[in-house]
C-alpha cells in the first residue's frame, strides 16, 4: 500500500518533470532548428497557390465562374468517390 | 426432436446472462450516441457493434480457444487444460485465473490443448491478436494521423509545447485518483492499472490503447470507451472550466497572426523531434516514431502517394478492426465491473484537470508575456483532443469577442498535446511497464 | 554439367504430370470464361490464375513445409516426419494421409521437423492460411458485401424475405443428394462434405467458401469454383426453370411501387438481425455480425470513410488473395477426382431446385395475396446471386411485358437470399460443425 | 449409412424449418421496427440530393452543359484515378 | 532520485554507440538524398527512416525478443538461453552467434524462453518478419509492378528481350566479383551471399530484396540500400559506359515506330511467359507468377477494380512496411562492417557490367539486321531500372539528334530486364538457395 | 576456396545460359503468340478512346476550352485527394 503509494508520487512526480524537460528541450531544438533554417535556407516567397492554373482560368471566365466550377467538380468528385 | 431441443439450448435466448443483455443496450447505446450525437463515430461505430458481438450468448466471438474450451467445460478437457497449466483443480474459474496469469509457454501449451481438442479462437479475439495484442494497430494509427498533422502553428509558435505539457498534468494527477482509491480500499487498482487510467487524460486515443495494451490489457475496453466518450464530451466539459479560470478581458485577447512557416522547417521538425525522442526516451519510439515518420511522408513532397494512403486506406482499414477489436473487450464478464465505473469517474477527472492545467500556464504565460499576448483560452487545448478542442478555444474566443479567431493558435498547444501524452506514455512505460 | 542435369531433372517440363497439365489447362479455361465470357472475373480470374500457379510441377506453391518435405522424400526427413506423427511406415502416401488427419499438436510437431529440415510453405500456401483457414477474407469480404448492399427494397416490402427462405430448400435438398450418391456407393461423402456441397445451393460464394472452409476445407476448391460458375451462369440456368413453372398471365402482373424508406429504418434493419442472430443463432454470429456491420457502416451516414474502404480497398484486397488462396485448392491431386465431378452435379442441381422454390413461394403468396400482387418470377431471385438473380427476373417480366419493371421488386428476395443462405450456413456449422 | 440418413434428413427438416422460422421473425421485427419508426420517428420528405449546388450551377448555364460538364469530369477523375 | 538516474542511464544519449550515432548519421543521408536529390523516394524515405528508427539505443526496435534478452543480460535469462540453444557459455555474443545458427526448434525453444521472461520482438522486427521473412513483401510488390507495366513496346519488338538478357551478365559477372574478394582473402562471403550481390546488378529492388531475403538475410539491408541507391544513380552511371562503347553515327539511328499491338496479344503474354516458367523454371514461379498476374489483372479489362487496388492502396501499404523492415537491418551491428562496403562496390562494377553488356548485344543486333535498325543506346535499358534507364536512353539518343525519340523503343529492353532478372533470380535460387 | 570458384564459374555460366536459353523461347513463343492472334483474331482497328465523350465536349465549346476545363478538374481532383 505505501509502495503503491510511493510509486504513485514518484510516477507523477517524475513524469510530469521529465515531460516538462522533454518539451522544453523540443522547444529549445525547434527554435534552434528554425534559426538556422531561416538563417541558411530562407524560404523563398510563398507562392500564391495554383499561380499556374489562375491566369489561364481567368482568362477564360469570371472569377464567379470558377468558384461555382470547383464547387460542382467537388460535388462530381465526392460522388465518383463514395 | 432432440436436434430441436439442442439447437435451442445452444441459442442465445436460452443462455443470455443479465450482463449480456446489459452490455448489448450499452453496445447499442454507444451506437446511438455515435450515429445521432456525432460522438466520435470513426471509432465508436466499430466498438460499439464489436461490444454487441462480443456479447452474444454461446459464440464466444471475443475468447480465446482456451476461454472457449473452459466454457463448454467437458470434464477430460478442463483435465487436460488443468495439466498444462500446472494446476490441481478443474474448476472452470480457477483455471481462468491460471490461463491469465500464464507465462507464454504455458499459455502455448494451454492453447494446444484446446486446439487439440477442436476449440478455436473466436473471430474477435484473432481480430484483437492482430490488430492490438502486436501493438500494430495503435501504431499504425499513429503513423496515419502524423500524416495528416500540420505542424506549421506549433512551429510559428514552439512556446504552446509548454502549453501541450501542462495539460498532461492530468494523466498524472489521474494516476495519484486511482491510487487514493486503493488506498482507501474502494478499488483495487495496481500501479500498471494507475497509469493506463491516468493515461486518458491524454485525450489522445491510439495512446491510450497503446498504453493499456501493455501496462492493463484488463482494463482497455474501458479505458478506449471512456477515452473516445470524453474527447466527443470535449465541448460540454471543457466550457465550464475555461470559463471559471479566465477573466472576461482574459478572453478577450487578440493574438498576433502567426509568421508563415517554410517547407524546411516543416520536414526537419519530426526529425528534430524524433531525435531528441531517441536520445532521451527510447521507450516512446514506436509511438513517437511512427509519428515523425507520417509526418515526415506528409511534408517531404516526394512520397505523396504513401502519405495518401497512410492517410486513408491504410488508417481506415487499421480503423475498422482496431475498434472491433477494442469492442471484444467489452464483453460482460470483463466489463461490468465495479472497476469500470472507477475508471470513467477517474477519466472525466483527468480531463478536467488537465483543462485547468492547460488554461492556467496559459494564463502565466500570458502574465510573464506581459499581459496581452498570449489569451488563455488557448491553454485547454493543450490536451489535445485534436481537432475538438481547438474548436472549443476558438467558439468561447469569439463568445467573447466576435472577431477573435483563436483556432490556428489553439492548434499549436493541440498538436502539442499529442506530443506531449506520447512523452508521458513513454515515461510510464519505461518506469512500470 | 551435372548441374545442366540437375536443372533439367528439376524442370517443370520433365516433372509434369498427366493431372498437372490437364489442371494447367482448367485455369487457363476459368481464365477464358472469366475474360471473355465475362464469368464472375473479380473471383474466377485470381482463382485460374492461382489454379495454374497450383499446378507448376516442383514449385510447392500450394504446398504446406510438410507436403514439400515428403514430395522430396528424402529418408531421415520422412523418417522424422513419421516419429513426429506417431506412425510406423515412412510411405509418403501414408505420411500424407497421417499428417491431414493429425491434431494441432502432431501437426505443429510434423511441421517443426519439415522446417528445420529447410522445407517452407508455398506462397499460395501461406495466403490460404492467412486469408481462409483464419476465416479472415470470407468475413471481410461478407462486410463489404454489407456496406454495398442497399436493404431498401427489402424493408418496403419484408414478406419477400419468405422467397429468401424458401430458396435455400436448394441447399437442403442437395444434401439429401450427396447423401443419396453415398448410400448407393456411387460416391462417399461425410455428412460435412454433404453439408458444404449444399451450400452451393445458398448462391453465395463467400459464404460457400466460409462453410466449405470449415466444414470440408479439402472439398472448398471444387465447391468455390462451383459456387461462382454457377453464379455467373444464373442467366442460362434460370429463365427454362421460372417459364416451365409459370403461366403467361403470371408473368405479366405488375407489382405495385415500392413505398419510401427512411433512413432511420435503414439504420435500424441491421441491429434487428444482429439481434435475432445473437437470440437464436449464434453459429450464423460471425457471417451475419460483419455483413449487419459493413451495413451498418453504409446506412449510419457517419462513416463513411470507413464504409468507402469497406467497399474498395479492403474487399479489393482481401478478394486478390481469397481468389488466389482458393486457387491453391485446385491442384491436381487434389481435385481431379470422382468427388469434384459430384460436387459439380449437385451443385447444378442446388440452383435448379432452389429457384423451383423460390418461384413456387412466390405463386403460393401470390394466391394468398389475391392472385394479382406478386409476380411469381421474383421468386427466383431468393436464391441470392445478386444483382444477377434480380435481374433475370426483370429481364423475363419485360419479355411478358414492355412496361414491367420487376428489378427493385426482385432486389428485396435477393437480399434476403444472402441473409437467408448465411441462415442456412450457421444450422449447418451448428448440427455439423 | 443409416446413420448418415437419418442425419442428412434431420439436417434438412431442422434446418429448413430453423430459415423459415427465423425469417418469419425477422419479417415480423421488421414490420414492427418500421412501424414504430414512422410512428414515433418519422422520415421528413425525402430531400431532393445536392439541392445546394442545383441552383448555382443552374444560375450559371444550362441544363445541357451540366450534364457535359459531369461528364467530362467523371472522364478525367476517371483518368486521374486509374 | 534512484528514478531519476534509471531514467538517465536507459536513455538514448547515455547508451548511444559511436556505431549508431553514425548509422543515425546515415540514415539521415538517406532521407536527405530521397527529399532533396530524389533518389528512389518512394523506396528511400522509409528505408532511411527505418534505419534511424533501428539505432535508437535500448529501444530495440529492430531486434528479435532473444535479441533484447541477450542485449538487457540477465544472468538467469542467460542460462536459459543457453540451455535452449544448447550451448555452454553464456557469453552474450556465443549466444548471439548460436542463435542466429539455430535450426527452427531451437529458434523457438530460444524464444519461447525470452517471451517468459517478458521480452518482445521489436516492432521493426515484427514488421520484418511479416512482410520480408514470410516473402510476402516483394511478391506483392511485384504483383503491382505487373499491374503497372505495359508489355506493348516489348511485344511490338520482342527481340529486345536479348537486351533484356545480355545485361544480366551484370549480375553473374559481380558473383564472380564477390568470389576474387573471399578467395584473395579480402572478404569472407559465402556462394549465397555472392549471388545475393549478384542480383543488385539487376537493378531492380522487389527482386534483389526477395533474393537477398532467402539467400543472405544479414546482407538485405546493403544490398537494398545498394539497389536503390544505384537505380537513383542511373543517370549518373550509365552515360559515360554507353558513350564510351557507342560511335556518334550509332546513336543518331533513329528507329521504325513500333507496330501497334492487339489486346489479346498483352491478355496472352503473362500467360505464356507463366507457362515458359512452369514449365523451365519452377523457382521462378513465385516471383514471375505474381508479375504475371498482376500484369493480367491490369491487361484483361474485366477487374479493373482489383488492378487500380494492387497498383494504388495495396503497394503503398506494402511498400511503407517493406521500406521500414529494410531499414530494420541498418542497425549499426550488422550493416557497419568491411563486408557492406564490398556490397557497394560490387554493386555499382555489377551496374556498369549489366550496362555495357547491354549497349555490346545492341550493337551485335544491329550490325546482324544491317547496321541502321536498332540503336545501341536502348540496350543499356536492358538492366531494368524501370523507367529511368529507358529514359537514359531516350535523353543520349536525342542529345545525338534531336529529332530521335528512342523512349518506347527503350521500353522493351527495360521491362525485358525485370524478366531477365526474376529469371537469374530463379536460377540463382535453384542452384544454391 | 577451389570450391567456391567453381560454384561460382558454374553458377555464371549455367546462369547466364539459361537466362538466354529462357529468354530466347520466350521470343520465340511471343513471335508464335503473336503471329497466331493476328492470323485468328486479329484486332479491330484501335478506336479513338472516349469517342463518345468528345463529340459531346467539342459541341459545347472550342478545343481550348476544354483543356483549360481539364486543367482546372485535375487540380481539384489533386486537391481533393491530397
Ligand atoms: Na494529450
Ligand atoms: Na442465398
Ligand atoms: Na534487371
Amino acid at each position: 500500500m505505501d509502495n503503491l503509494l510511493s510509486e504513485g508520487l514518484n510516477l507523477m512526480v517524475f513524469g510530469m518533470g521529465f515531460v516538462f524537460v522533454f518539451l522544453t528541450l523540443l522547444v529549445f531544438s525547434t527554435g534552434v532548428m528554425s534559426k538556422l533554417v531561416n538563417k541558411y535556407a530562407p524560404a523563398s516567397e510563398p507562392k500564391p497557390q495554383r499561380s499556374k492554373s489562375n491566369p489561364k482560368v481567368q482568362s477564360a471566365g469570371a472569377g464567379a465562374k470558377n468558384d461555382e466550377l470547383i464547387a460542382v467538380m467537388t460535388a462530381a468528385v465526392h460522388k465518383y468517390r463514395s | 426432436m432432440d436436434k430441436l431441443l439442442n439447437l435451442f439450448t445452444a441459442s442465445g435466448i436460452y443462455n443470455i446472462s443479465a450482463g449480456q443483455a446489459l452490455m448489448i443496450a450499452i453496445g447499442l447505446l454507444l451506437l446511438f450516441l455515435a450515429i445521432r450525437k456525432n460522438f466520435e463515430p470513426l471509432l465508436l461505430v466499430p466498438i460499439g457493434f464489436g461490444g454487441i458481438l462480443a456479447n452474444i450468448p454461446e459464440a464466444g466471438l471475443a475468447l480465446s480457444a482456451v476461454e472457449n474450451a473452459v466454457h463448454f467445460a467437458k470434464p477430460e478437457v478442463l483435465g487436460m487444460l488443468a495439466g498444462a497449466l500446472g494446476v490441481d483443480s478443474t474448476d472452470p474459474q480457477a483455471l481462468l485465473h491460471a490461463y491469465k496469469a500464464a507465462s507464454h509457454t504455458l499459455h502455448t501449451a494451454a492453447t494446444d490443448v484446446a486446439l487439440d481438442a477442436g476449440y478455436n479462437n473466436g473471430m474477435l479475439y484473432n481480430f484483437y491478436l492482430v490488430a492490438i495484442a502486436s501493438g500494430a494497430a495503435p501504431l499504425i494509427i499513429f503513423m496515419g494521423v502524423g500524416a495528416m498533422t500540420d505542424f506549421g502553428p506549433l512551429l510559428a509558435n514552439p512556446k504552446t509545447l509548454f502549453l501541450g505539457a501542462a495539460a498532461q498534468f492530468g494523466i498524472f494527477a489521474t494516476i495519484m485518483g486511482a491510487v487514493a482509491l486503493t488506498m482507501t480500499g474502494v478499488m483495487d487498482f495496481s500501479i500498471q492499472d494507475a497509469a493506463a487510467i491516468g493515461i486518458i487524460g491524454g485525450a489522445d486515443g491510439p495512446t491510450a490503447i497503446y498504453v493499456a495494451s501493455l501496462l492493463a490489457p484488463h482494463l482497455l475496453g474501458a479505458i478506449a470507451v471512456a477515452a473516445y466518450s470524453y474527447m466527443a464530451l470535449v465541448p460540454l466539459i471543457q466550457p465550464p472550466i475555461m470559463r471559471l479560470l479566465t477573466t472576461e478581458a482574459e478572453r478577450k485577447i487578440k493574438m498576433h497572426q502567426l509568421r508563415h512557416v517554410s517547407k524546411t522547417e516543416k520536414i526537419l521538425f519530426p526529425l528534430v523531434l524524433l531525435i531528441l525522442v531517441a536520445l532521451l526516451l527510447p521507450d516512446a519510439a514506436p509511438l513517437l516514431g511512427m509519428f515523425c515518420f507520417g509526418n515526415l511522408m506528409r511534408e517531404c513532397g516526394v512520397v505523396d502517394r504513401l502519405s495518401d494512403t497512410a492517410q486513408n486506406a491504410l488508417i481506415n482499414i487499421v480503423t475498422i478492426f482496431l475498434g472491433l477489436s477494442v469492442g471484444s473487450k467489452l464483453s460482460a464478464d470483463k466489463f461490468l465491473d465495479l472497476e469500470t465505473l472507477g475508471i470513467l469517474v477517474l477519466g472525466v477527472v483527468a480531463f478536467g484537470i488537465g483543462t485547468a492545467c492547460g488554461v492556467l500556464m496559459a494564463k502565466i504565460m500570458n502574465k510573464l508575456a506581459g499581459g496581452n499576448a498570449i489569451n488563455p483560452l488557448i491553454g485547454s487545448a493543450g490536451v489535445s483532443a485534436v481537432p475538438m478542442a481547438a474548436r472549443v478555444s476558438n467558439k468561447l474566443g469569439l463568445e467573447a469577442n466576435p472577431q477573435n479567431f483563436l483556432l490556428m493558435h489553439a492548434m499549436g498547444p493541440n498538436v502539442a498535446g499529442v506530443i506531449g501524452s506520447a512523452v508521458a506514455a513513454g515515461v510510464m512505460i519505461k518506469f512500470v511497464g
